[in-house]
């Protein structure tokens, strides 16, 4: 059995005290912990932001790339080692603005990787700009008169992309939150986590506070089907008084390695090195 | 009798220019003859004009003349855009019942294509065969058995009628020039000793094929013209040799597939053109800054922008240098010919791998879509050396993957290793790989990964040397400008001048270079590049003693030629 | 009055004969006649494939960019010349793939601005490799095993966004594709006109045949309102036996240039040239 | 009497370090002091250990000295990072009731900096204004006066109660230190007669302030460090002045939209920093081919990567003069000082537009995040010359936006000119700006493309000089390092060694240089830079006659000092 505290990391922590940050961080390791993984059977991707950081404070592979570049550089890591656990990790920025492109077409691929996007609707790392998810109207460093950009959803996008696990997760509720995450790993397929995660420090419209007046656990609503497509599209949207947390979408489909390896294919990275000989495939163009 | 002719094929996209170059190429080539094809073509897919540029020789080949011998016009456009590349003596073979606006000038051969097809076959697409037959005639038809073979090759799956049929119109072609005018440019026979052993293959097929041999297993790109047919070649072999390959949404996905790939520990390639390198640039400096092998195919066009995207330069060098921010090593290499494709491709992933570098190989359109006669005996690889990436590591998460004890090249783990975990970090960083802020270990890092650059140098290879032993010039240059140049400098000496070339295929960093020839005979280095401004010049003029008296410099789209070269020297 | 005709470019058309590209071609034409503008009122702006040559087949003021920066770049002409009409075109490949993430956000923004996707579910000028539309198992030059990756519905992703105006045309139906045009044009706001538009050389499967047999006009519907968020997903997503053509969704939100031009401002482009002194600028640091 | 101090205040990310060193900052500036602040910050927002190095003096100052004379200590880990940084004879004011871990050393001043906040307002953040008077009194409270006005103006919106709080605090930190030890940096008088003519302004906000002056009407830009400061300077400026400012998606999304503002007609500018750069080299390549004016500014940071987020490095210089694929001419620019903000700006934005081309404007976060003192009669700008941009054009539809009678530069119109339409065009074109396929006007294109660069090089100006007119030393430098350079010079000068500076911040197209020194005095041009390879200096042996017998060169993440320098000429 794995102890949460196997995934400890010596490495000084660089988050404002009472960050959401840690909820993630926590909840990650709990749910990693209950999965039963190994540290080295996990890579981690992430970019650059203050949630990208988070690979370095866990014990595990980690690949810190590039701002917004964390689904391609996943995908590469992925498939060169498809038979380990790749998480991939970041802010709402690195994966809807700078990222956008690369977070639809993983959907596209369906790669098994889970996707937790730490989204505080702001720019941390540069001190405080608007994101993709910033409310309009919210006064930012680049929006001194108001954001006039409407906010995406990132939710209703992945419906649309028929990405096939689409949940929200709130970093205040570290419990449901390692429930989700656990879920979205085990699903064989492209999850997308995006966490409500409040920033201390530059968001001061969605705080914890204003969050937990709003979020309701779906997962406890026997009721609703994350499998219907069109519910899925209408509960994403929903925003505002109530905010739902939870499994809102769930698709079964076959991921991307399907279509290249066997399921007794070991990781190409540890497969037998033998190449083809080029006098071989030259031959052919005698 | 002739030692060397350059035919045209010339008409609208879509005509079938290629498939009559292919099949002229590749009869000669099996009658033991040296062929080159390069395809002249407009941004388009339908209509335009584009020329299909044949060399047959009975000495090696590796680039193209100015104008023509034999010109096949599939219509007219390709009459007006063509007609007077059509050297005197020459001929232009057209169909005179369809392609009439002008008077006939002398020396027009008219071969009524669609009449004739329709007779052979009654398909109007075996006018192609018909050409092709035309052609033959006036080439001596001494390969007739040879082009009847190609075609039947080249059918086998479209049946036995449509083989005949293009067989039949074949031989209509070959009989619709008249005797008088047939076998004037007779080749001069070959030994055919080694039609067997010889090649018929384009540039972008030499890297793809050299990339898969030497174990490339995750490609991703993103298409792009010249570029899109490595691709293309990596895509139609993913299967039987395990290779991932993904069509990515733009190139800083495929760049960054491809980095991941390398972290995750194998070898990975992506490829493109100038255009979609700028994209790549970040990713560059990303692969720099976290130590992963990845090798950048870089296939050039005219730029800049859109630029010129179906004709061809070498204009990207600079930007390859130069490209991604702060200082760290990296490796240049351009393959000289097709047969250079897989020396060139194996030393790339060496490269890569012993030095955790990214390692680009530059190439253009010239090099990606022209044919090349390659001599199997002539096709190298290096051994592979995967330079000591480790599968396992003793101790328990004691791993660190820039561990400075090690030298400027860390042991790299391949993630996954039990009890390790690896860390990459495109932050400054620990040995761990974690981010740090301390101004020591910048230090350290930037002379760890700039510094590798004086490990390379003793591993790179000195430029070729051919010519005389005196020259009193030596031309210089690059990559796929090779044969042009290598024939200016025979032209030179067959004329009485001496001459020599030096060529690099080596690009960066560049060794010490030691001179093969009597360098106080020399009265002038040239060098000879298709770019606008010398950028290899320049290059060689910063880092080694090589001093240039003049440029000869080509951006017109086309690639150099010999006497594009020998005109600069006397101009 | 204007006429068509005085939309005709004497440059040399590059297309292949047949191709759906002359649909579209003449569809705006018509559209843009019919709304009376002037060549010299109408900025085109277009990226890089077969698709975007069609500012070249227009007179029109033209900026032919960048594969996939047509948004962007139509983004900046438009706020230099917000009293301009500014229609951008693009194929599949320039929308959604190199352009996907200037798609999603233009949308956000919605400034006036028209986008025409010539989709033709391939990479036309590149001859034949796989785009984000094209179908599941496809073999192409880059797919020759069958294409894997999910096809995207640019519709469903621009109801997801809640783009200001959602239409999808057929090349081969000019009539009723021009009144698309023209609504698009007409409506204030971000309208996204998805096109099918027949590649007669390299897509065999999604021929005018296939389309004709498929497509039917959604705009006939009375009882369809483009209106309503949730019906417009669904309609989106309708793909197969029958293809919604017409408006699919439509939405009246303040532009983008609201937020920054007064109604009886001039184009930036035309405003007097009178930027502050330096020294006025300083003086607060003192 | 002391001229010349320099005071530090270190302290935990979000601890107010670079509120105390505004406070102290302006109130010297308004006693007439010239003042300068750099910030060593680390990549975090709370926590970890920043600086504010701080240095005044009766002197014209732009540089920082490696160590101080006063250190406030606002944490532990600010005294374990920095304490050895102390002169000796230098103070440490720390807070020796809260911060207490080892023995204090000689010098270490203990103001108990939370008690005396407490008391004087009630509330704990009052202690930078403790800290402040602790340092006033060190320095000779002479500006007490000032320091009472800056207090009022920073929290008059906070209300009465928090000012007179604070001012109560200021008074009981200048009372903390004993009398024995007060006005022991008394600094010598200043003739206080420039104080209102003094600016205190930051490198990012003399830039934005720039771009405005010079007339920018777009904005488009991603956040990225040290650059985000400008556009925020900007957007807080955008209502005022009509200026639209959009935070784009990305920075490809960012320079594409700056350049289809450029193509609509009016000034537009976008800026980034190294990394986010790379993702714009495609743009520049457009902008390059469509001829589009556009400005591009370029904070540095260190790289590869990401790398040392916070830090100052000059080591872009290289990726900037060879971004984008194929030839064609740019302009490179880089402030020496915020003084010089203005007039790079306006001479970025009309040589943008006279040459129509991208122009880079180099600057890097020692430049950004420093505060000047700017003589505000120093404060020049050039007057605005659009490059005969055209609102309308007579006749109709019959403008060429690439017209090649004109020149190398064609006039350019607006597009929504009645009876005219306007074509710019990413691939190679005609004059009329349609996709061509001819080779003879390609060659016309390029050359009229990467031509321009001769015609703008009379525009360049030359280097500034500052020295013996005998040098022994020159001193070769750019942009931000002017400051360190200059000093080190003088330093040269007062201990009896004639030495010159010559410094650029027109980095290219470089002019040809003419020395304003007997040139035959000098004994070693030395070049210093902030970065690893010496890229400037690259350049200048490339292209000049400069050669360098030495490059004195910093990468750990700090900007040059006079110290480093002639340590380093020494070394
Ligand atoms: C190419 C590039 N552009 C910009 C940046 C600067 N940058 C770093 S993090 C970041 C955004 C941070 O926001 P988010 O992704 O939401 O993460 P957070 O800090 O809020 O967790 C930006 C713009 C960068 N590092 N690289
Ligand atoms: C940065 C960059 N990458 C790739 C290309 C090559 N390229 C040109 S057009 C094109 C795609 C064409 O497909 P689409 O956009 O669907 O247009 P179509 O030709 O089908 O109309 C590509 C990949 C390019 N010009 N620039
Ligand atoms: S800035 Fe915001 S997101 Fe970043 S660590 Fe601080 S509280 Fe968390
Ligand atoms: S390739 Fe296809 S899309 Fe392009 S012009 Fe031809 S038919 Fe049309
Ligand atoms: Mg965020
Ligand atoms: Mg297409």
């Amino acid at each position: 059995m794995v102890l949460a505290s196997a995934y400890n990391s010596a490495d000084d922590n660089a988050w404002c005290p009472g960050c959401g940050n840690f909820g993630v961080l926590q909840a990650l390791k709990l749910a990693l912990a209950g999965l039963n993984l190994e540290p080295w059977q996990v890579i981690m991707v992430s970019g650059i932001g203050q949630a990208a950081k988070i690979p370095h404070y866990l014990k595990v592979n980690c690949f810190n790339g590039l701002h917004g570049r964390t689904m391609p550089a996943a995908f590469g890591a992925k498939m060169a080692n498809h038979k380990m656990t790749v998480i991939a990790a970041g802010g709402d920025g690195d994966a809807y603005a700078e990222g956008g492109n690369h977070f639809v077409h993983a959907m596209r691929r369906n790669p098994d990787i889970t996707y937790l996007v730490h989204d505080n609707q702001i720019y941390g790392l540069t001190k405080g700009q608007a994101s993709p998810t910033t409310g309009l109207g919210t006064l930012t460093g680049t929006t001194p008169f108001g954001s006039v950009d409407i906010p995406e959803s990132p939710l209703a996008v992945a419906v649309a992309m028929d990405c096939s696990f689409v949940a929200r997760g709130f970093a205040g509720d570290i419990e449901h939150l390692s429930k989700i995450i656990a879920a979205a790993v085990k699903h064989r397929g492209f999850s997308l986590v995006d966490i409500l995660q409040p920033c201390v420090t530059f968001n001061k419209v969605n705080t914890y506070q204003w969050y937990k007046e709003r979020v309701y656990n779906l997962d406890e609503d026997a009721a609703y089907d994350p499998k219907d497509r069109n519910k899925a599209f209408t509960k994403a949207l929903e925003w505002g008084d109530r905010i739902p947390t939870g499994i809102i979408y769930k698709r079964e489909r076959p991921v991307f390695e399907d279509s290249v390896f066997k399921p007794a294919d070991k990781s190409l990275s540890r497969q037998p090195f033998t190449p083809p000989d080029s006098l071989e495939l030259m031959r052919k163009y005698a | 009798m002739t030692k060397d002719i350059t035919v045209g094929i010339s008409g609208a996209a879509g005509m079938g220019m290629q498939s009559i170059s292919f099949t002229l190429a590749k009869s000669f080539l099996r009658a033991g003859y040296n062929v080159f094809v390069w395809q002249d073509v407009m941004s388009r897919i339908r209509g335009g004009n584009n020329t299909s540029m044949i060399r047959i020789s009975t000495s090696p080949v590796n680039s193209l003349k100015e104008d023509f011998d034999v010109l096949v016009a599939l219509d007219l456009l390709a009459i007006k855009r063509n007609a007077l590349k059509v050297k005197a003596g020459g001929f232009l073979i057209y169909d005179g019942e369809k392609q009439r606006a002008e008077e006939p000038k002398a020396g027009w051969i008219s071969v009524p294509f669609e009449k004739l097809a329709a007779e052979a076959g009654g398909d109007k697409i075996m006018m192609n065969s018909v050409a092709t037959g035309a052609v033959l005639s006036l080439l001596g038809a001494e390969v007739v058995k040879e082009c009847e073979g190609v075609i039947t090759e080249l059918f086998s799956k479209k049946g036995e009628t449509v083989i005949s049929g293009n067989l039949r119109a074949l031989k209509s072609g070959i009989a619709a020039v008249t005797p008088g005018v047939s076998g004037k440019f007779m080749l001069a026979p070959t030994l055919k000793i080694n039609s067997k052993n010889k090649a018929l293959i384009n540039g972008s097929e030499a890297l793809g094929l050299g990339a898969v041999s030497a174990g490339l297993k995750f490609y991703s790109g993103y298409p792009m013209s010249p570029a899109t047919s490595i691709m293309e070649y990596v895509a139609a072999k993913a299967r039987e040799y395990g290779i991932v390959l993904e069509q990515a949404e733009d190139e800083i996905a495929a760049i960054n597939m491809a980095i991941g790939a390398g972290y995750g520990g194998v070898r990975a390639m992506t490829c493109t053109s100038g255009g979609g390198f700028a994209l790549m640039i970040e990713g560059v400096s990303l692969a720099g800054m976290t130590e992963t092998p990845v090798v950048i195919g870089i296939s050039q066009r005219p730029g800049p922008a859109t630029g010129f995207p179906t004709r061809t330069e070498q204009g990207d060098l600079n930007m390859v240098l130069f490209a991604g921010h702060g200082d760290f090593a990296r490796v240049v290499l351009a393959p000289a010919t097709a047969a250079d494709g897989p020396l060139i491709m194996s030393r790339a992933f060496n490269l890569a791998e012993k030095y955790q570098v990214p390692v680009f190989v530059l190439s253009d359109q010239y090099y990606n879509d022209s044919s090349f006669s390659v001599d199997l005996a002539e096709v190298r690889v290096e051994p592979v050396n995967r330079g000591g990436v480790l599968a396992e590591f003793p101790g328990s998460y004691n791993y660190k993957r820039y561990d400075l004890s090690a030298g400027r090249v860390s042991p790299r783990l391949i993630p996954g290793a039990k009890d390790q975990v690896v860390y990459a970090d495109s932050d400054e960083h620990t040995e761990e790989g974690h981010i740090t802020e301390s101004a020591e270990l910048r230090v350290q890092m930037v002379d760890k990964r700039a510094g590798k650059i004086a490990e390379i140098v003793p591993d790179m290879e000195q430029p070729f040397y051919f010519g005389s032993e005196n020259p009193e010039t030596v031309l210089v240059s690059w990559g796929s400008s090779f044969g042009a140049v290598k024939e200016a400098a025979d032209l030179l000496n067959a004329s009485g001048k001496p001459a020599g070339i030096l060529h690099f295929t080596n690009i960066w960093p560049l060794p010490e270079i030691k001179f093969k020839f009597n360098e106080s005979a020399v009265k002038s280095f040239i060098c000879a590049e298709n770019n606008y401004s010398g950028q290899f010049a320049d290059l060689l003029e910063k880092n080694t003693k090589l001093r240039f008296s003049g440029r000869i410099l080509r951006y017109d789209g086309h690639p150099l030629t010999a006497e594009y070269i020998v005109g600069g020297l006397e101009g």
